[in-house]
């Protein structure tokens, strides 16, 4: 029964990828079609919770591509975590889509709900697989599925952030991922993943090391610096595209890689007896801080989310450097916490774009007045990635910190406070000038601000006529996703369960 | 083994080497298409000799069987060199066709000048 | 022994030959020599007991080779271009070829001589068994024809092969298709 | 004038010598050196010196294109006509023995069979690229 | 009776086939009849490959007269599967030219178009099953011969210059091969290829064999244009007519990539040919060089069918790369590129022979917006080019996987990542022409056209469908190729 919803969980966004452009011509039931798929999708992905915490594993396939490389899920605590937030965000994002896609009157409208479709299919696959290969196999479909997503506006500027969204994700992943699993398959024996980890006592310090290495940046979805330029190029792409990259599906899978290898390929016993990933912390720590500075001096609001999100994945492998069972823990809660703040941020970017033709932080001011719903779930959210209380932000940092101190590892605790500083002063000042700084009178002409290199049409006619909240739809999604930030602070139960369940000797 | 002797031995081979190795430089070395393929032709023609001369036997006579002789050369690469032969005359048939289309399509069957004219080819 | 003088001689004189053909630039010339020079390794052939590949080689080399490439030349023209690029390039392979196959000849058996694999092996057996296998007396038409006749088949393929492109290329052009001459 | 009609009267004395030749180097392959490749030359040759001493028209006439063209597979269908004749008699391709009651008839009517084949394929082929080149010039 | 004689009518159908389309010359019984005989290798190979798989080797006797005495047809696993990739590719094509073949030639030429397509079919099955040296060139000659004309057939005049180009490269590597074989002769006095390397055996520490290996290497590699003497071939794709080119590109290389193996393993045998001579890093210094060489090459073409034609030489260059690694992991990933290359670059050059067919051009900017246009089509080349990068899920990722694997056994780790990095180039190429076809607006000439008739669209889905089943479910091919590859390093014959 299990192993059928494994199948279910892959097949629904398959098949709705396909009912999609059959029904092209009739918008209504084109968006009916992928609403009611996210809906089905989360129903059974939610399904199967309940088996997982209590111990099981639904295991499907076993379909052999070659001696040894097999196609096979096994859903296990982490990749459960995952499969429900990406899941449950799909639903969320499908709503806004609709209201932002029709708002702003976007182009090939169909190719887009099919690509996103393919994309989440390929996330349950990342989620749900039970081996490095078929981890890989799904991770490509990801990076080649949205890859049509970030050049969907078709011109120039979209083309060339879409060959370097496809060259950073498939470069890394062909010349450093692709030949990790190899060697790692030639020296285990096998691409399972396993308790304790498949290399435990297979490779020595050294090797390992490299080994390490090349998963870490290999795994460019995971954004650490320097693999990290993709996502403030992918930037040019419609906003639900950039809340799939950036909570539902991409980045996630990247950390959820780096943090399913570290504990089940690695062992994180075997990595921290080796003592060579100490390396990963000085990189994490690093990009933490590095790609908060940069977001401080960015104007065009997007860019800054995209560097902080760069930060932010930096804190799950950071944790997952610390090596300790509780700092994973808050890796695993982090992905999720992340995902729900995340897209938040990302859902208001995209409403004052849609309601106020905004892009630039510098032209927001007062923009909270005439949008309360949309700022006020902005703030909730920023409130999380700053780490205040009560918000999922506020959790997972704390299992981390916690991680940190009983390891008695300083650097990783000073570089997360250094952060929190970071990003409060990147976060609050959006905040303070949407809530309390007056409207500008709307002269034309009169923004001297300097972007990057983007011309600012849609600012141009800007907030100064009478526009109110973005589309309903919009708005809901917004609600709906701050309040998972709030909730998950109040009832971490289902993702902390998942998270302990995970660093249990079962598999 | 003594030098001379050596010299002698494969002296054969070693003008047939000679006669190749210039069939192989006109190839290389000359844009005219015409010239390039008498190279070629030459070149191939060479190559029988390389076949031809370890498989004769001195004393011998050509392989048709008879009572009077007891000593033949070995017919196997005569055989061989026969269809190199045809083959040969078949590439030379079919380049000089090529040949004569290329100087009716370009106006020329000098490499140098036709590359000048048309750069794309 | 007498044979092998005749053979270096005629082997000198083709040397003299190949010399000529390169150094010349009238393609017409070039033509008559290489047709004089198949003659010559015909001579040659004959010499090493290679009657059939010699008519051949008279009949092919000295005499179809040369009609198509003479009536080419009308086609074309006769002279040939002074080549501009350095022959450094073309020198190079030349060299490193012969140095290979001067090389490669250093072992092989010494001329003439008759215990040797080529001799004793297959080529002994054709000689035995030829006439008492096929009742064929030429023991090359019986190779030829019989213990290799797929080989024969295959050549005569190639012929047709040739035959049929040469056709492609030039005949049918005329014949039946006068006013899309271009696209062919 | 003159030395053209003497070279008109030579070759027309000579043309059937050729061919008799060419019939003599194909049927004594057996014996002595020659088969069906030199005498298919030997053939082309004949009609390719008609073709130059009474014009291109005149060995078209004799020997038309179509026929050439007919030659050309034609050859190659026989030769390998006697390989599948062998098969469907129960033998290898190209199994002569089987051809005939006795063995060395047998083989010597496959060669001869062959040797036709080649014959005609090689004198189509040579003649076909023959008048492919002399039309080109017209 | 026709069992046993199956290696034979292998070769032998396309022949006489050939000559009754040269005989009756009309176009509308040429391609039946090509079409028919197609199919008929399909089921003959398939049934070889059968016999093969479950009895070992098959040795047949050319006129009855017994090896090494007469000329013999041996089929093992090895060259079983060539027989097989090349008779699938060559039925999968016929469906493929009518349409094409008809909106590129002359009406006058097609026929006789499908009969050098049977010859080149013929020398192809040929150069694969025979067991003779001399033979196999023969076949070599009857498959040059016919790739030179069907070249020159292209409609562009830069046809008949690479028809001239490549006749002129092909018929030097084919001396080569014979000078190769005539050495081997001299010192062995045979010609057959078991004999052959029985006997070498006694004369191996002589400098003649190693000339005639020299020979054989460069002469194959000419024929199988390894870097740096592949310069025939991108011109010869590029000009040919569109099926000539799939054909060729998905043939023609592989088959003399075969007789490398051939040669290498079966009769010089692994243990010569790599432990007493520096080939290996020869070998590997050039597969590198055109993996990468001929990539960047690529990435810099206005010409689509010229790209892919750079594209095969790069990945020509991999499975050379398997031959110098030598183990049983990179050699099978050698055989089993042979068939996922073919399908691959198989299924690229149909699309763009279907674009070529409506739209009349195949250079980068005439394709601009063309995926809006033909999106069937377009589908297709965007997945068999994500097979020619190599994404798992796709043929090419089986290859590379069994290569990198390979690479790391022996030791070589560093040539795995150069592996990895040369089919990163591949994104870029391929890259590019998705984004033009894809992502640009379509220009007035493309704007009018229509997709691609079924005919065509079929057979290209086929080859793609290919790429994908085999790189989902690699069991069969790589089963064979790997079974191949264990027959050929054991030196067996």
């Amino acid at each position: 029964m299990d192993s059928t919803l494994v199948l279910l969980a892959l097949l629904v966004p398959l098949v709705a990828a396909v009912l999609i452009p059959l029904a092209g011509g009739q918008p209504n039931l084109r968006e009916g079609i992928t609403l009611a798929s996210a809906g089905i999708l989360f129903v059974i992905v939610a399904s199967l919770v309940g088996p997982v915490l209590s111990g099981a594993r639904p295991e499907l396939g076993g379909f052999e591509v070659l001696p040894g490389l097999v196609v096979g899920f096994r859903v296990e605590p982490l990749g459960m975590l995952f499969g429900l937030v990406a899941s449950t965000l799909w639903i969320v994002n499908s709503i806004y889509s609709i209201g932002y896609m029709r708002g702003n009157g976007e182009p090939r409208q169909t190719q887009f709900y099919v690509c996103f479709a393919v994309a989440i299919a390929a996330t349950m696959g990342v989620a749900f697989s039970s081996n490095l290969f078929t981890l890989f196999l799904f991770y490509e479909v990801l990076t080649l599925s949205t890859y049509p997503l970030v050049t969907h506006n078709g011109n120039a500027e979209a083309r060339a952030a879409g060959r370097v969204y496809l060259m950073l994700l498939l470069g890394t992943s062909m010349l450093l991922l692709l030949p990790a699993i190899i060697w790692t398959g030639i020296l285990a024996g096998t691409l399972d993943f396993a308790p304790g980890g498949i290399l435990a006592g297979k490779a020595g310090p050294v090797l390992t090391g490299v080994l390490l290495g090349l998963f870490v940046f290999g795994i460019g979805k995971a954004g650490v610096m320097p693999v990290h330029y993709w996502l403030p190029a992918a930037m040019v792409a419609p906003t639900p595209v950039s809340a799939l990259l950036h909570a539902v599906a991409v980045v996630k899978a990247g950390v959820f890689t780096l943090t399913k290898v570290v504990v089940y390929v690695f062992g994180v016993e075997n990595l921290a007896s080796l003592g060579t990933a100490d390396w990963l912390a000085w990189v994490a720590g690093f990009t933490i801080l590095a790609a908060s500075v940069v977001a401080l001096q960015q104007d065009h609001l997007k860019r800054r989310l995209a560097y902080s999100t760069i930060s932010q994945l930096s804190y799950i492998v950071l944790a997952a450097a610390i090596l300790t069972p509780i700092s994973l823990v808050g890796a695993a809660m982090h992905i999720a916490a992340h995902a729900v703040s995340k897209i938040t941020l990302f859902f208001a970017a995209g409403s004052v774009h849609t309601a106020a033709h905004v892009d630039h932080i510098s032209r927001m001011n007062g923009i909270g007045r005439r949008m309360p719903w949309t700022m006020g779930a902005f703030t909730v959210a920023s409130l999380s990635m700053i780490g205040v209380p009560p918000t999922a932000g506020f959790l997972s940092k704390w299992f981390i910190l916690e991680g940190a101190f009983s390891s008695g590892r300083w650097v990783p605790v000073a570089v997360i406070i250094g952060s929190t500083v970071l990003n409060a002063s990147y976060f609050l000042p959006i905040v303070y000038r949407a809530f309390f700084r007056e409207e500008e009178p709307h002269p034309a002409g009169a923004h001297g601000h300097h972007g990057h290199g983007e011309p600012h049409a849609h600012d141009t006619h800007a907030h100064g006529g009478g526009h109110g909240e973005a589309p309903l739809p919009m708005v809901i999604a917004i609600v709906v996703t701050a309040s998972l930030t709030v909730l998950m602070f109040l009832f971490p139960g289902l993702p902390l369960g998942l998270s302990e369940a995970m660093m249990e000797t079962r598999p | 083994m003594d030098f001379l002797q050596t010299v002698v031995s494969h002296y054969n081979q070693w003008i047939a080497v000679f006669l190749m190795v210039s069939g192989l430089y006109i190839v290389v070395a000359r844009g005219n298409m015409v010239k390039k393929l008498v190279g070629l032709n030459l070149f191939q023609t060479s190559v029988y000799l390389l076949y031809i001369s370890p498989g004769k036997i001195l004393g011998g006579t050509p392989p048709i069987l008879a009572a009077e002789f007891a000593v033949y050369s070995n017919p196997l690469p005569h055989v061989l060199i026969l269809t190199a032969i045809v083959v040969g005359v078949a590439t030379l048939s079919l380049g000089l066709g090529l040949v004569v289309r290329i100087n009716e399509a370009f106006g020329t069957i000098e490499e140098e000048e036709l590359f000048a004219r048309d750069p794309e080819a | 022994m007498i044979e092998a003088l005749i053979n270096m001689v005629l082997l000198t004189l083709l040397a003299a030959i190949m010399i000529g053909v390169v150094r010349l630039r009238n393609l017409f010339a070039v033509v008559i020599l290489s047709s004089a020079y198949s003659f010559i390794i015909a001579t040659v052939l004959i010499v090493l007991d290679a009657v059939d590949v010699a008519m051949t080689e008279a009949a092919v080399g000295a005499g179809i080779s040369t009609v198509l490439m003479l009536a080419v030349l009308f086609l074309t023209k006769t002279e040939e271009q002074k080549p501009k690029h350095s022959p450094a390039l073309p020198l190079f392979v030349a060299t490193v070829t012969g140095i290979a196959l001067i090389y490669g000849t250093l072992d092989l058996p010494a001329f003439g001589v008759p215990d040797q694999p080529i001799h004793t092996h297959v080529g002994a057996y054709y000689l035995e068994k030829s006439v008492e296998e096929t009742g064929i007396p030429n023991v090359v038409s019986s190779v030829l024809a019989s213990y290799r006749g797929f080989d024969t088949l295959g050549e005569t393929t190639v012929v047709f092969t040739a035959g049929i492109g040469v056709l492609l290329l030039l005949r049918r052009n005329r014949r039946r298709n006068g006013k899309n001459g271009e696209t062919s | 004038m003159r030395l053209d009609v003497i070279l008109r009267v030579i070759s027309k004395l000579l043309l059937p010598f050729m061919l008799v030749f060419a019939l003599y180097v194909q049927f004594h392959g057996d014996y002595g050196p020659g088969g069906g490749f030199q005498a298919g030359v030997i053939v082309a040759a004949a009609v390719i010196l008609y073709a130059i001493m009474f014009g291109l028209d005149a060995a078209l006439e004799a020997v038309p294109v179509r026929v050439v063209e007919i030659m050309v597979p034609l050859g190659v269908l026989i030769y390998a006509g006697v390989g599948v004749a062998s098969l469907l008699l129960g033998a290898n391709f190209l199994d002569y023995d089987v051809l005939g009651h006795d063995h060395h008839h047998a083989q010597e009517l496959g060669v001869m069979l062959v040797e036709i084949g080649v014959l005609v394929s090689v004198s189509g082929t040579m003649l076909a690229i023959f008048y492919a080149f002399a039309g080109r010039g017209r | 009776m026709i069992l046993d004689n199956l290696p034979a009518l292998q070769v032998v159908i396309p022949l006489v086939g050939a000559t009754i389309c040269a005989l009756i010359d009309r176009r509308r019984v040429a391609w039946p009849i090509a079409l028919a005989i197609s199919l008929v290798g399909i089921v003959i190979s398939v049934a070889l490959l059968a016999q093969v798989l479950a009895g070992g080797p098959i040795s047949y006797a050319m006129g009855g007269w017994a090896p090494p005495y007469g000329i013999e047809y041996r089929v093992d696993v090895v060259n079983a599967y060539i027989l097989v990739l090349v008779s699938v590719i060559g039925a999968v094509i016929m469906p493929y030219a009518p349409r094409s073949v008809a909106a590129e030639l002359a009406e006058n030429k097609q026929a006789w178009f499908y009969t050098m397509y049977l010859l080149n079919l013929t020398g192809l099955l040929g150069m694969a099953i025979t067991g003779d040296a001399f033979n196999a060139f023969v076949f070599l000659e009857i498959s040059s011969l016919s790739s030179y004309v069907m070249i020159a057939l292209g409609r562009d005049r830069r046809a008949l210059l690479a028809a001239y180009q490549y006749l002129i490269l092909g018929t030097i590597g084919a001396t080569f091969y014979v000078i190769g074989v005539g050495l081997l002769y001299a010192m062995t006095g045979t010609l057959n290829f078991v004999d052959m390397a029985e006997r070498i055996v006694d004369v191996e520490s002589s400098r003649s064999v190693l000339a005639a290996l020299a020979f054989l290497t460069v002469g194959i590699s000419l024929k199988l244009a390894l870097f740096p003497l592949h310069v025939w071939l991108p011109n010869a794709y590029a000009y040919a007519p569109s099926v000539a080119t799939v054909f060729l590109a998905s043939t023609a290389t592989k088959v003399a990539v075969y007789l490398f193996l051939r040669f290498f393993f079966s009769i010089f045998g692994a243990r010569f040919v790599y432990a007493d001579l520096p080939l290996t890093e020869i070998l590997l210094v050039l597969s590198v060089a055109a993996m990468f060489i001929a990539s960047i090459i690529a990435i810099f073409q206005d010409d689509v069918k010229r790209m892919l034609a750079y594209s095969s030489v790069a990945q020509i260059g991999y499975m050379t790369l398997g031959i110098g690694i030598a183990n049983l992991n990179g050699l099978t990933g050698t055989i089993v590129h042979l068939f996922n290359h073919a399908v691959t670059k198989g299924a690229l050059f149909m699309a763009v022979g279907a674009v070529v067919m409506r739209v009349g051009r195949h250079d980068l900017e005439g394709l601009a917006g063309i995926g809006r246009r033909m999106p069937v089509t377009m589908a297709g080349f965007v997945i068999a080019g994500l097979s020619l990068i190599g994404v798992p899920g796709t043929v090419g990722f089986v290859s590379k996987w069994y290569l990198a694997a390979g690479a790391f056994e022996s030791g070589a780790w560093l040539l795995s990542f150069l592996i990895m990095a040369s089919s990163f180039l591949a994104v870029v190429y391929v890259g590019r022409v998705v984004e033009i076809a894809w992502f640009r607006e379509p220009t007035q000439a493309v704007a009018s056209v229509e997709e691609a008739p079924l005919s065509l669209i079929i057979p290209t889905w086929v080859l793609v469908a290919a790429s994908v089943v085999f790189g989902l479910d690699a069991a069969f091919t790589a089963g064979v190729a790997e079974r191949a590859a264990e027959a050929l390093l054991a030196g067996i014959l």
